[in-house]
């Protein structure tokens, strides 16, 4: 088993958050992980982004050149990895950022969420990364809630743990969404 | 009606990089007005150091050539012996000016180089993310001082207007804050005084300016402003050090 | 009598802006601009007496002045 | 140990850990990206531990720091990137030849001058052949993923100690970001190695003298055949390599660190479209491994050299390899970039020339 | 009778490499003397420096490190944080200190380390055949100023101890000189104060001597006497600049 | 020109000479021995011709003023040895980077560490790999006669200003004390070449920038192949060396500088006892005489490369011998003290081994 | 009363004792040690008054003084 | 032809004078030449030495393991250099600062002479370093009386030219000592 996601956004969208996460949970199910994150010398108005591989064997390189998926969480990130992503691959596209006509690629699974909106709703519009989170996980089965669960507390500081709760309700909204 | 507030002609068309909030923007834009009112920014060659105003040569419409981290001045000494009637100055930080450039700036005002320095002191490493910088106060947190800045072991805050003064060899030194309108008036005002004593031959001449970095500071653009007037402004006060009226010729 | 011009690509939303105007005219908007940013915008521009002090804050050099 | 009992960390701090298990407890630097997660790691955790932490005003008093503390008897450190190592090589000549142990950690970045915060591994040279002035070596460690950041940290300080000698770390910033589980040794309970030759204060011995300056002619001939017979003997005893998948190779990758990372993938991609390709990953850049890659070389004569560079270990491997081999380069000279596929295309090309 | 006067332990039985009428070899001395007097010789660690006393660890009886040029304060950093009981002290000259190792006495003196620094003036780069050094007076001839220091171009004389003197981290300053048998007695006092602050944990001290260097002044040590106190002492006056008297605690 | 009508003068003082001969009117340096004859003789003669002489306050503030002046358009230099070398590693990086012209003059001494004044050649290394960080090189050259240290300074600062990139003379204290005859071309004119690139003032253009920084991966790449792009070119069109005796010779001496000034005197006593032996003396040691070493090994197979050292340039030699060559290296690490005798001694100890 | 001693093989012959001394007792003699330097010797030896200025003085440590 | 000669002494003799003006002298002639000053880093007491070399043909090495020939003026370059000097060689001794029976070489040509002596006898015994230039002349006549005299113009500065006078007495003084 292998998988790779590159996720990408703005700075401050939480990107290298839920990349973390996932790496956490891969590594707390037995599985070989690597993170990557590669960032801007940019102070401000940078673009984040990270790699997360998820494999059964030793992982050779972290850098991705063509990822078998992607979160993109803006539109400059689409553009610079929407032509990248490995044919029958998978894509979940923040809608409420990027315009949907921007989406190019027909040969892949695209999937167009609001992600915004959808974390508004559940109450805290800026845990949109978490949605995103729910889907991935929802589309991939790469790791198990639970597993997932366990790393809010490793990777959260403890000021944070009361925000735990709402964190969860938004990944499973994220689930829900590509349920329904 | 008249324009009576524009970009500065010595500014190119570009947006800063900086942080919202950051005082690097209105020092780089006094420095430009006071380009645009001496009318030299065709006789001006910058000297970019190394820190978050390193990309000085984006934003300024002049020649510049940047210089190694604290080097500044040595580069400037440089390129004003070869053009003697040029107009030139650094921008550097005070990580650039204040911890790994220390001797540069103190012998290059001792030889009283016709040269200008902006010091943007912010009390932080800014561009590397925060670390403790030699102005940094007592008990402020940094990346590199996550409880505080002791004096036990870290020093203290060092004042480099102060400790410029006293040498011989130095013009013009002042400290200034651009914390608000009226402070931020008062800075051009002592940015284009050190501008002129260049211009006049008077030798070299500094400028501090207390600069805030939000971004590494934790704060808010607000706070940060509320912070150089409560804790910075008193440790580090608001002066002119030195004038001299008379340049050095034998 | 004065006038002011923000120029919203420019603007990073600090707020010195809002801090320095002594007639409270500027206050940060709901509308974002490319970088993501919510600017700076002015209301009862009528008001505005052209003292620049808030374009003298500007950080950003994203507001320019008539009087 | 299973992943699951490891801890997810970053090289950078995989580094900083191991400084602190490696029982170092002075540790002085001047900061600069990308290397800069070690000092925040250690301005927090060395102090908990009893240790220095001190923030230097440059690289150069750092180094001296360094020199300071290991000529006192101390396990010593200092982390730099590019342009701070650059100043760092006074120093560290003087600490060759006063052969004082420490530890030297370059997460180099692109250069030349200012150059760029990307991963890169253009200063191989400046390494291996000794950037400073004089007759000299520093062994140089290159890692290739998190686990061996946190064990050749350690491994760097033993070696250190063992030779009298500064040892470097050549890593950079993808080996520095990344991040990997980890299996962690635990803290040194000491520092073992006992140095009778310190400076500590002549309390009932002859006074020490730490020193580097050999005026008269034959004091500094003595002195620099003596480095250089330690020189020889590290050449002899250290050399640490990997190889995979050679024993049926037509063709031999050889790449280290980051890049050797990179390749890894390369090599299994090469193996599944049936092309026999396998790898030789030099872990010691010096000493390198000059005998194993000339053994190697005569059964298997494509050889790729893979670098973050314009070109610099393959000067190693041309010194090596045995007559008929043939030599071929592939460089990047920024890394972040340099990606599995392109070095695969390369081992295509390769195969599909004709042996010679 | 009684013997008032002999070579002091803390110093091995060699002779100095030194010119004659060098007062490298008085300062050499009273150091001695006062590593006697604290009964501290096993205890201490002497940083040597390049310059003409790099050779201290030849006739000093003590444990010796040597520092590259200007980085003693650096190297003693190092060893007084490891050695925290130790007695560490720099032998420095005015090219040493005032010109390449400007940024390391700075920071080492605003940090407060607990060490002592003897930094011998002889207004010149001695060992490397008499060149400008900082401290060199205006007018003075030396081998890079074949017509006289003058203050354009090559700035002027720096007074390390008054710029010291302003930093908040440093302790004790002193200017001394050994140019009598008066001043040779004010100076080996003024060296026992500085090592008894650092005894105390009182943190940075620092003594700067006055020092003839008659071969590369091109004088007789009688004529360099004479410099020194017409020419020298007017311009560097003997002093105490600094003496902290409550160490830094928190 | 008969050596009557020549100046008599050390190898330091004809670099000085030739530094004003070439139109170089900014000299910025940090005394040292054993090169402090430049920076006398600079200190008086300098203003006489309107130029400056700066005494830096430390090597570091030497080697970027000469940056300064160098991007304001003008010749400038600056000379040191060992120690002082190394800080200006920093320096230099940038200049290669920024692709500004400059002459450093290393008057090299023994080393590592503080070391002593005596001649020696171990600083090869840092001089030809590349001593600071990243990727790139500066053009070395290495005078053995006083006469080449005046003609090479002159060439120095021409081939600096041809390529925008600091060139390096790599002598040592041999060469920079002794005194020879030297016929002087006088002095130049103009320093001929225009600086379009130069920082004046942007007057009329737009500005221009002089930077080392290249932030986004691409253009940082871009940049390191430029720079590789011409160090291949000079590769290609400025290898200098000189070749003696070898057309008959069983035996080839490799040595640059004054141990092949040395070893002259080493060869002709070989001679005279019947033993064929010839010398290539690389001039330019970046770039390396690479191919010329590779054609003459062709045919003669006994090589021995004589250093100052304990061994540096034999591995230039090694990357370039033809295959069936077989390369002798020896050493001595302090330079004052190699005998031409005792070279005489190894190329007899060759002669006598059978061929293989 | 006092009394000096002076080590010929250390002594340099810079005349700094010479100087040092108010009674006037020391002075540069004709005799050369190994390096080549003409030393220092004392004359009357029984004005000394042991007041040590010479050795004080001394930078090679050549003089010792009793009292 | 091919002759080199090692002087030394201590600093302050004036061994590297003596060599200057040999090397210039053999310039002015049309020779080739080399001069090699070997100096001490300590400050004084240090020894002077220095090897000037001449020659019709380009020279090699100007640094010689075996002179054919050596001025001393001290008792311990006299232990440096006397067994290195070549079989059949000249070796000049100032037997006014060395004991005769330091002069262990049978197989050289030795000449034992009181230079500061003689020196005196001419009226400054600083000038022992001419004396032993006009023995090295007579015995090697390597260049011309004439060829030497010339160099004093160039080699002293302006302020000591009234001493060329003495200078040149005290180097015939030298010859007339040989020739004795
Ligand atoms: C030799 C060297 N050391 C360290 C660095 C890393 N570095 C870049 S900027 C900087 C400090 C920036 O702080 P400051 O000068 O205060 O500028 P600011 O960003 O706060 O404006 C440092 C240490 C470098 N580029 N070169
Ligand atoms: C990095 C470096 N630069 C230069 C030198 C050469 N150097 C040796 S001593 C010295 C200056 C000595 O002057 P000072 O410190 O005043 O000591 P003094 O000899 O006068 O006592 C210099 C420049 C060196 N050894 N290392
Ligand atoms: S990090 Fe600080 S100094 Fe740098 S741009 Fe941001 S606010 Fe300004
Ligand atoms: S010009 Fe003055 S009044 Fe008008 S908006 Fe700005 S700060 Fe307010
Ligand atoms: S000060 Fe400028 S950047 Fe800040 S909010 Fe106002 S207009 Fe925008
Ligand atoms: S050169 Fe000067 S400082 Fe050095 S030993 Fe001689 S007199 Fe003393
Ligand atoms: S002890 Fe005093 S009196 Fe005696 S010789 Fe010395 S200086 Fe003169
Ligand atoms: S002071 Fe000392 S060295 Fe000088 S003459 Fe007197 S005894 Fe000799
Ligand atoms: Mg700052
Ligand atoms: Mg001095």
């Amino acid at each position: 088993m292998y998988y790779d996601v590159t996720i990408a956004g703005f700075g401050g969208q939480g990107v290298m958050m839920i990349g973390n996460m996932l790496a956490e949970a891969a590594m707390n199910e037995g599985k070989k992980v690597t993170y990557w994150p590669s960032y801007s010398a940019e102070m401000r108005g940078g673009t984040a982004n990270c790699t997360v591989v998820i494999s059964t064997k030793d992982i050779g390189s972290p850098i991705v050149g063509f990822p078998q998926s992607a979160i993109i969480m803006n539109l400059p990130s689409l553009k610079k990895y929407q032509s990248k992503i490995k044919k029958d691959g998978l894509l979940i596209v923040n809608t409420s950022l990027i315009d949907q006509k921007e989406i190019k690629r027909d040969d892949i699974d695209v999937v167009k969420a609001p992600l915004i909106s959808l974390a508004r709703e559940a109450g805290n519009d800026r845990l949109s990364n978490m949605v995103a989170l729910g889907i991935f996980l929802a589309k991939t089965q790469i790791v198990s809630l639970e597993s997932l669960f366990e790393t809010f507390t490793e990777v959260l500081d403890e000021r944070y743990h009361h925000l735990i709760p709402i964190n969860k309700k938004v990944i499973q909204m994220g689930i829900d969404f590509v349920k329904e | 009606m008249k324009q009576v507030f524009k970009v500065p002609e010595s500014l190119k068309d570009v947006s800063f990089h900086f942080c919202p909030g950051c005082h690097h923007g209105i020092i780089h834009r006094i420095v430009a007005e006071v380009i645009d009112k001496l009318e030299v920014r065709t006789k001006t060659i910058g000297i970019s150091s190394v820190g978050c105003s390193v990309f000085l040569y984006d934003y300024f419409n002049i020649d510049v050539c940047e210089a190694p981290h604290g080097r500044a001045p040595a580069v400037a000494t440089g390129v004003k012996r070869v053009h003697k009637d040029r107009i030139v100055f650094t921008f550097q930080g005070d990580g650039d000016l204040a911890a790994i450039g220390t001797s540069e700036i103190i012998h290059t005002a001792n030889r009283g180089e016709n040269i200008t320095v902006i010091f943007v002191n912010n009390t932080v490493f800014g561009m590397t993310g925060g670390q403790m910088a030699p102005t940094t106060m007592l008990g402020q947190e940094t990346t590199t001082t996550p409880l505080g800045r002791s004096f036990i072991g870290d020093g203290y805050p060092l004042k480099m207007s102060e400790m410029l003064a006293t040498l011989e060899g130095c013009s013009f030194v002042a400290r200034v804050a651009v914390n608000s309108p009226a402070n931020v008036r008062k800075a051009r005002k002592a940015i284009l005084k050190a501008f002129e004593m260049q211009v006049n031959n008077m030798g070299f001449s500094f400028v501090e300016v207390l600069s805030a970095c939000p971004t590494n500071w934790k704060m808010s653009p607000q706070d940060a402003l509320k912070r150089i007037k409560d804790e910075l402004i008193p440790y580090f006060p608001l002066k002119i050090f030195k004038e001299k009226t008379i340049p050095d010729t034998l | 009598m004065g006038r002011i011009r923000i120029d919203v690509e420019r603007c990073k939303g600090c707020g010195l802006c809002v801090t320095a105007c002594q007639k409270k005219l500027i206050k940060i908007g709901d509308s974002i601009n490319s970088l993501g940013y919510h600017t700076a915008q002015i209301n009862d521009e009528e008001k505005c007496i052209g003292c620049a002090n808030c374009a003298e804050m500007c950080p950003d050099v994203a507001i320019e002045v008539w009087k | 140990m299973s992943d699951s009992k490891k801890r997810f960390i970053k090289g950078n701090e995989a580094i900083a850990v191991a400084t602190i298990d490696a029982g170092c407890r002075y540790y002085f630097s001047y900061p600069i990206t990308p290397q800069s997660d070690i000092p925040e790691y250690l301005s927090l955790h060395l102090p908990e531990v009893g240790g220095t932490f001190l923030q230097a005003e440059s690289e150069i008093a750092a180094i001296n720091m360094v020199l300071g503390a290991s000529a006192a008897g101390a396990r010593a450190m200092t982390s730099s990137s590019g342009p701070g190592i650059s100043l760092k090589q006074e120093g560290i000549s003087y600490m060759a030849s006063d052969e004082l142990p420490a530890l030297i950690v370059n997460i180099s970045r692109t250069g030349p001058g200012l150059g760029g915060i990307a991963a890169s591994q253009g200063d191989y040279f400046q390494a291996t052949k000794g950037g400073g002035h004089g007759d000299y070596r520093t062994i140089v460690l290159a890692p290739y993923s998190v686990q061996e950041m946190y064990d050749l940290t350690i491994k760097g300080f033993d070696l250190a100690d063992k030779y009298r000698m500064p040892v470097m770390i050549l890593a950079d910033s993808v080996l520095g970001q990344m991040k990997e589980p980890v299996a962690m040794g635990g803290r040194k309970k000491s520092t073992a190695i006992r140095k009778d030759w310190a400076i500590t204060g002549c309390e009932g011995r002859r006074p020490h003298v730490i020193k580097s300056l050999y005026l008269e002619g034959d004091k500094s001939i003595e002195h620099n055949w003596k480095l250089a017979k330690k020189y020889k003997k590290i050449q002899k005893n250290e050399v640490m390599y990997e190889i995979k998948g050679c024993k049926d190779a037509d063709l031999i990758l050889i790449a280290f660190g980051s890049a050797a990372r990179i390749a890894k993938t390369s090599i299994e991609m090469a193996r599944e479209k049936g092309i026999k390709a396998g790898m030789l990953r030099p872990i010691t850049l010096f000493p390198f491994p000059n005998q194993q890659i000339k053994d190697l070389s005569k059964d298997i004569r494509n050889i790729l050299v893979v670098e973050q560079n314009t070109g610099q270990m393959v000067e190693d491997v041309l010194i090596s390899v045995s007559e008929n081999a043939r030599v071929t380069f592939y460089g990047k000279p920024t890394g972040n970039v340099l990606e599995a596929e392109e070095i695969l295309g390369q081992i295509e090309k390769l195969k599909n020339k004709k042996r010679v």
